[in-house]
């Protein structure tokens, strides 16, 4: 979250809170090893590269590969070869490829592990909208995302916690159209980590230097604190930003 | 005998009707059949609906078909893209319909259209503004949605290998929609890198038999959206016949 | 058909009409080049080896492979490579492996031409039974039979034209329980050649020295004959099936 | 680290417990994986529903299963076939349970339930007995059946090659069922006559990619149902230690 103060005509720019690397490191901490994992466009393919090591993780494509590899060189590129974001990639050993009737009945039949998406708003349900605004002038456009949501075991959702405008995405009840409904397990933010319960929405752990009542106040549904929650000391965890 | 080489692109095309509805396999550019379609133009059939997954980029290949108003309805789950030029213009000015649909649940509409299935259930879109007007069931607790199959009158795909029978291979993800797409259309109609002899291609690994295919047309080096897109290149003014026949092995 | 006639105690056999082997021949007039086809178990797999010269017929086994060629030497024996009636058989050049889902989607979803199959019963309306006589002790079994009547373009049948005690097997109505309803094409028997249409059965050819009235009598069912009835004479065809 | 070896048959079916439902892969002999089978007759869970095309045949794999009163219902398209005797004498005397399916039916309803989807309409079977009490429904103008999916908590099933991931290629018609029975189960336990390095299965030639695979029990030199037949074998009687390790190869 980006803080912006003024004084004197001065703009004083502050992080608070995790960066986009960083929730994409604290995400990649709960890949299990031996998972089968599905990393949606932006922030979520991040999390690949902060996998711990030791644990192997097996990346699906949902245009029909499993066993996708990092980005190619450029003696490795092959148009026919991309990802969903219609990325060039590689392929590891023990990769495999499939028509879309196949990738999509591993997704609906419940056999990948974890998807790490995007979102608009979530609920306190967990009902995600991660598709469109609704704005009638808009291209809707949803591609894999209502299948992802609809059929991978854990949905993994990364995202700020407000919009730039300093709206909060995490509400009682979205307003925007859904892309699935009570789908969200997890919700990691610049501020927090949040489990999505049949109680409600419980913070597991702060950022370094936020508080619950920081993330609360920016969040538009109840909070419940976790009974182990963790916060994590400002200074230890910019170290380690650095590190 | 049964051999389904057929001498160009423009005689594959040539039974598509006014009307007609196609598949057209690629997910982006990858497996684009854009010589057959680049084709297709040159034939100008119109009013036709299209089902891929997405709309084309730039000025070539689907984005061309549309651009030349030959689409009424496209069916797709993802109808935008980095460099989709044409299709947001006319579907904001109405001049074009649009079916939006999931990507899983288009692939399986299709799988359904070519397996003789006529609906299936789908827990995919339930509570979303894509289940509006469907069929809600609950089995066991869970609510679903029924989806209908989707056929076509002609599917236009790119595959790798072939041989005379129509068996087919793909290349690496470019494989996506067409296998399920080539079963889906009363004419299946392929544009292929290579045509092998029978037998070349091991039973094991053949991944479109041939009774999903009609024809096979061989285009040795297909031209690559992405560069032409890149190159600002447009269709029909590429269409040079030099150009286009540029690989096209007369058989 | 087989007659016994009783004289002085002295049993004579007479073969009348076509044999096993006969049928299986005119059947295979009817197998156009470049059809995919799908042979029952018995009598319609003897129809391959009559295809006249000069037609490519490709065969469908539906347990899994397309391009089914005959039954194979010792040594390229496989017992991993069988046919539908779980025998041994080879691949052709050109051939293709698939499982039961892809193979039962190409008979579901009207991919294959034709489909020879033999029957127990078959009613005017083209109704088929060929897998149950309902008995209570019987142990039901169907395998593809279902499937394949339902799926497949044009069905033939190849069948005895009464059962083995004289009685009719081509009915108004079948009395065993159905495989398919209105599914049959035509009809290939000891004694004919029958087209079910939607007026009914209509006899389209018949057996060196088989009547009309012959065949009616046989029949449980009203027989309508085509303008183009084709008689064969007898001593033409007995000279063909020495040949 | 993804190692889905299993040092033997019998660790592989340890979980097994009374009242599962398996699916079993193989049509006839070809893709039987008689070595789990054997290895399940030795562990002895009871109460089993098992699907398979076909009932087994002499008193080995499959039929012994039967014979030795661990299955309670059998889910079949062809019961009965040259060589049974298991299975006819207990169901005529109402020992096991039967639900006939027709063959194309079984795939698809196992392949919806390795598909999510809960249940699909087909014409196979309307107007005969084996859509009584079924949902009937018409879509332009022709009448359909609707079927439910098959799910498992065990596949046994036999493959090729496979490597650690579990990546598997299988042998000719010996694929049949397996890699839906694969999909449609919550483990798959695989016996496999060849396992091979990450890499060696070339990725366009993957059938049953290693995501539906829990276990792989490497049996280079399997049992040939039909030969034990036709020794006049059974089992467990052919179990002396020596005979079913024959080709099992510790990892």
């Amino acid at each position: 979250m980006i803080q912006i103060t003024k004084k004197h005509d001065i703009e004083t720019v502050t992080r608070i809170g995790w960066s986009r690397e960083q929730m994409a490191q604290r995400c990649a901490q709960d890949i299990e090893d031996g998972s089968y994992v599905n990393l949606g466009i932006g922030i979520p393919e991040k999390v690949a590269q902060y996998v711990p090591d030791g644990r192997e993780v097996i990346y699906h494509t949902e245009n029909g590969l499993l066993g996708m590899g990092n980005s190619p060189s450029a003696d490795e590129l092959d148009p026919d070869l991309i990802n969903a974001g219609k990325k060039p990639v590689t392929a590891i050993a023990g990769a495999s490829y499939f028509h879309h009737g196949d990738s999509f009945a591993m997704i609906r039949g419940n056999h990948i592990d974890v998807c790490v998406l995007g979102a608009m708003q979530v609920s306190q349900a967990g009902d995600l909208a991660n598709w469109s605004t609704g704005d009638a002038d808009a291209i809707p456009a949803v591609g894999g995302a209502m299948d992802l949501v609809a059929g991978v075991k854990t949905i993994f959702i990364i995202t700020q916690h407000t919009t730039k405008t300093g709206s909060a995405k995490i509400l009682t009840k979205c307003t925007f159209p859904l892309t699935g409904q009570k789908v969200v397990n997890r919700i990691y933010t610049d501020l927090c980590v949040i489990d999505v319960t049949s109680k409600g929405l419980v913070l597991i752990e702060l950022a370094p230097g936020i508080s619950f009542e920081y993330v609360q106040k920016r969040t538009g549904a109840t909070l419940y604190s976790a009974a182990s929650l963790t916060t994590n000391a400002a200074e230890n965890t910019s170290n380690k930003a650095q590190s | 005998m049964i051999d389904k080489r057929i001498a160009s692109c423009a005689n594959a095309v040539a039974n598509i009707k006014d009307g007609d509805t196609l598949m057209i396999g690629g997910f982006g550019e990858a497996g684009s059949p854009i010589e057959l379609i680049h084709a297709l133009i040159d034939h100008g059939a119109k009013n036709l609906t299209v089902i891929n997954n997405n709309t084309g980029s730039g000025r070539v290949g689907l984005a061309a078909l549309i651009e030349n108003g030959q689409v009424a309805k496209m069916i797709c789950s993802y109808p935008r893209t980095a460099n989709s030029l044409v299709f947001p213009e006319l579907y904001r000015s109405g001049k074009i319909e649009l079916e939006l649909v999931p990507q899983g649940t288009l692939a399986e509409r299709i799988r359904a259209g070519g397996a003789g299935i006529p609906a299936f259930f789908t827990k995919t879109s339930v509570g979303t503004p894509l289940a509006e007007g469907k069929e809600l069931r609950n089995f066991e607790g869970e609510n679903y949605v029924m989806e209908r199959s989707l056929k076509a009158d002609f599917s236009l795909i790119k595959a790798k290998q072939a041989d005379r029978y129509g068996n087919l291979t793909f290349n690496k993800t470019a494989r996506n929609f067409a296998p399920n797409m080539a079963m889906a259309a009363k004419n299946t109609l392929v544009q292929v890198n290579e045509i092998v002899e029978l037998g070349d291609i091991d039973p094991e690994n053949v991944i479109t038999p041939g009774i999903f295919v009609n024809a096979l047309i061989e285009v040795t080096q297909p031209q690559q959206e992405s560069q032409l897109v890149q190159n600002g290149m447009s269709y029909p003014e590429i269409n040079s016949a030099k150009k286009i026949n540029q690989g096209v092995k007369e058989v």
